[in-house]
């Protein structure tokens, strides 16, 4: 799992790369932590190039979900591939995230929640 | 059903979080040999690492002693996976217990319903040397139902 | 030297071009467990491509409807691989009549140069079951020399 | 083992991707029977993406610069990783071909060669 980190604004969108097992989810974790220890609360994981996950990894992304969603932020997760997206479907998590196509339309989802605030 | 499988692997690992992916990795080329198709090949790796990932972590309690047997069959027809880990199982009033009222937002619970949903059939036990084996049969053509699960049975 | 490898593969594989890649995916999977630098994973994997290729094209004479057989077995400081085919085998001076004279442009006979220059020591023979082995060993710590050849000799 | 064209020129410029082994090096051979029947005896071998090569595949490498040597065409090679170059090393190959950098040397290569002849 190599993982990459951007800001775009207070936004942090995390690049996946590789397994989201039980091992490699641990990173995952520990990264989301720092995040949110920093008072980061919104994040999109870009699932790209993720090209394994299983209930592990599943686990770890609920447990990060609960973790945001604790401290009134946001994560959302875009571009999964097919048959990622079909691990989500057979446990019934797709409708526990909220996934988009891309980055550009997960990082909208953040304007709108924005200008509906305002 | 035919007794011999066309290619066959048989590991023994030291029990640790590598072989999560080192069973994936082998499952994954033993799958370019059969003619599942890429979703399918996909869900298959999803179910073998569940339960893999159960034998490291729940049956050998990440113990770095303890040691994970895995074994791939693959026959005309079908493909046979095994994983063996050295301890005690689990029966099905224990998970239920553990993840029945959990719901959605549950951080577990999710792997043997993977398996199940994808395995034509799964079959837990004790083998004869004490180790704790689940089985996973997985067709590759559509098979008469009624052949389903004699050579599984038999171990 | 250890007897009991901490981890170990046995594959039986239907003789394919496929083996070639197979077998690869899997050592490379094994090698992962192992304190080899990159390079040397690498240059090990080369090796073992050379010997399942000479199992499936001069062995086995790509026909299918014979076996190749492989294993790989990780010890703390060395590892352990066999590649077995069901043909005939073959003798050096025969190697050297076909290769010697050919020079640099020559399209073949730099497998078992390959061989050579990355193993710590390579085995051939028949077995008992009257199949050709390619034994290969090659030591991950620096190990006195004096100990090496015990354990692949006694097959 | 991918295989890609692309013409700069006279030159067939090829991309490698994957395996160069006994399966999968047939296809490059069939290739590049291919260029030279249409008279196209000029071409490099970017080898970038090329992540396993044995001897089999080195044999048909051979095979080909004997077959563009025969018609007094060219083949270079580039962009080869370290461990691969030491492949061609262990066998005493980089002796027969010539190996470059990347793509732009090879290039430019041929540039010089048409000077020279001018
Ligand atoms: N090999 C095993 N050994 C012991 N217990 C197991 C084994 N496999 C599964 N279990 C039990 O079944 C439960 C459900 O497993 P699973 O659905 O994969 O979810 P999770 O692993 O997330 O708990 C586990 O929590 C564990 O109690
Ligand atoms: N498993 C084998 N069975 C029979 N002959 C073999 C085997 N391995 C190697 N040989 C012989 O050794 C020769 C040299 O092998 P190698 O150096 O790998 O070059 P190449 O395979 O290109 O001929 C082969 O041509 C073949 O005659």
């Amino acid at each position: 799992m190599n993982i990459s980190k951007s800001m775009v604004g207070d936004i942090a969108v995390i690049k996946l790369n590789g397994r989201l097992d039980l091992e490699t989810s641990k990173t995952l974790k520990g990264l989301t932590k720092e995040l949110m220890a920093d008072n980061h609360n919104k994040m999109i994981f870009d699932l790209t190039d993720v090209d394994f996950i299983n209930s592990s990894g599943l686990g770890t992304l609920v447990s990060i979900l609960r973790d945001v969603n604790s401290k009134k932020g946001n994560l959302e997760l875009c571009s999964l591939a097919p048959y990622i997206q079909e691990i989500f479907e057979i446990t019934h998590l797709s409708s526990i995230f909220r996934i988009y196509e891309n980055e550009e339309e997960a990082l909208s989802s953040f304007a709108v929640t924005e200008n509906k605030t305002e | 059903m035919e007794k011999h499988p066309l290619h066959y692997a048989s590991l023994e690992l030291n029990n640790s979080g590598l072989c999560i992916k080192i069973t994936d990795d082998i499952l994954k080329a033993f799958l370019e040999l059969t003619s599942l198709d890429d979703r399918e090949k996909y869900r298959l790796r999803v179910a073998v690492s569940e339960i893999v990932t159960n034998g490291y972590f729940h049956g050998n309690k990440q113990n770095a002693q303890k040691r994970m047997f895995f074994s791939c069959n693959v026959f005309n027809n079908r493909i046979e996976i095994s994983v063996e880990d050295e301890g005690d199982g689990f029966n099905d009033d224990e998970v239920e217990e553990k993840y029945g009222a959990a719901g959605e937002y549950a951080t577990g619970g999710r792997g043997l319903k993977i398996v199940e949903k994808v395995a034509d059939r799964v079959k837990c036990g004790k083998t004869d040397n004490g180790r704790f084996r689940v089985s996973l049969l997985k067709y590759v053509n559509a098979e008469p139902v009624e052949a389903i699960g004699q050579s599984i049975e038999s171990y």
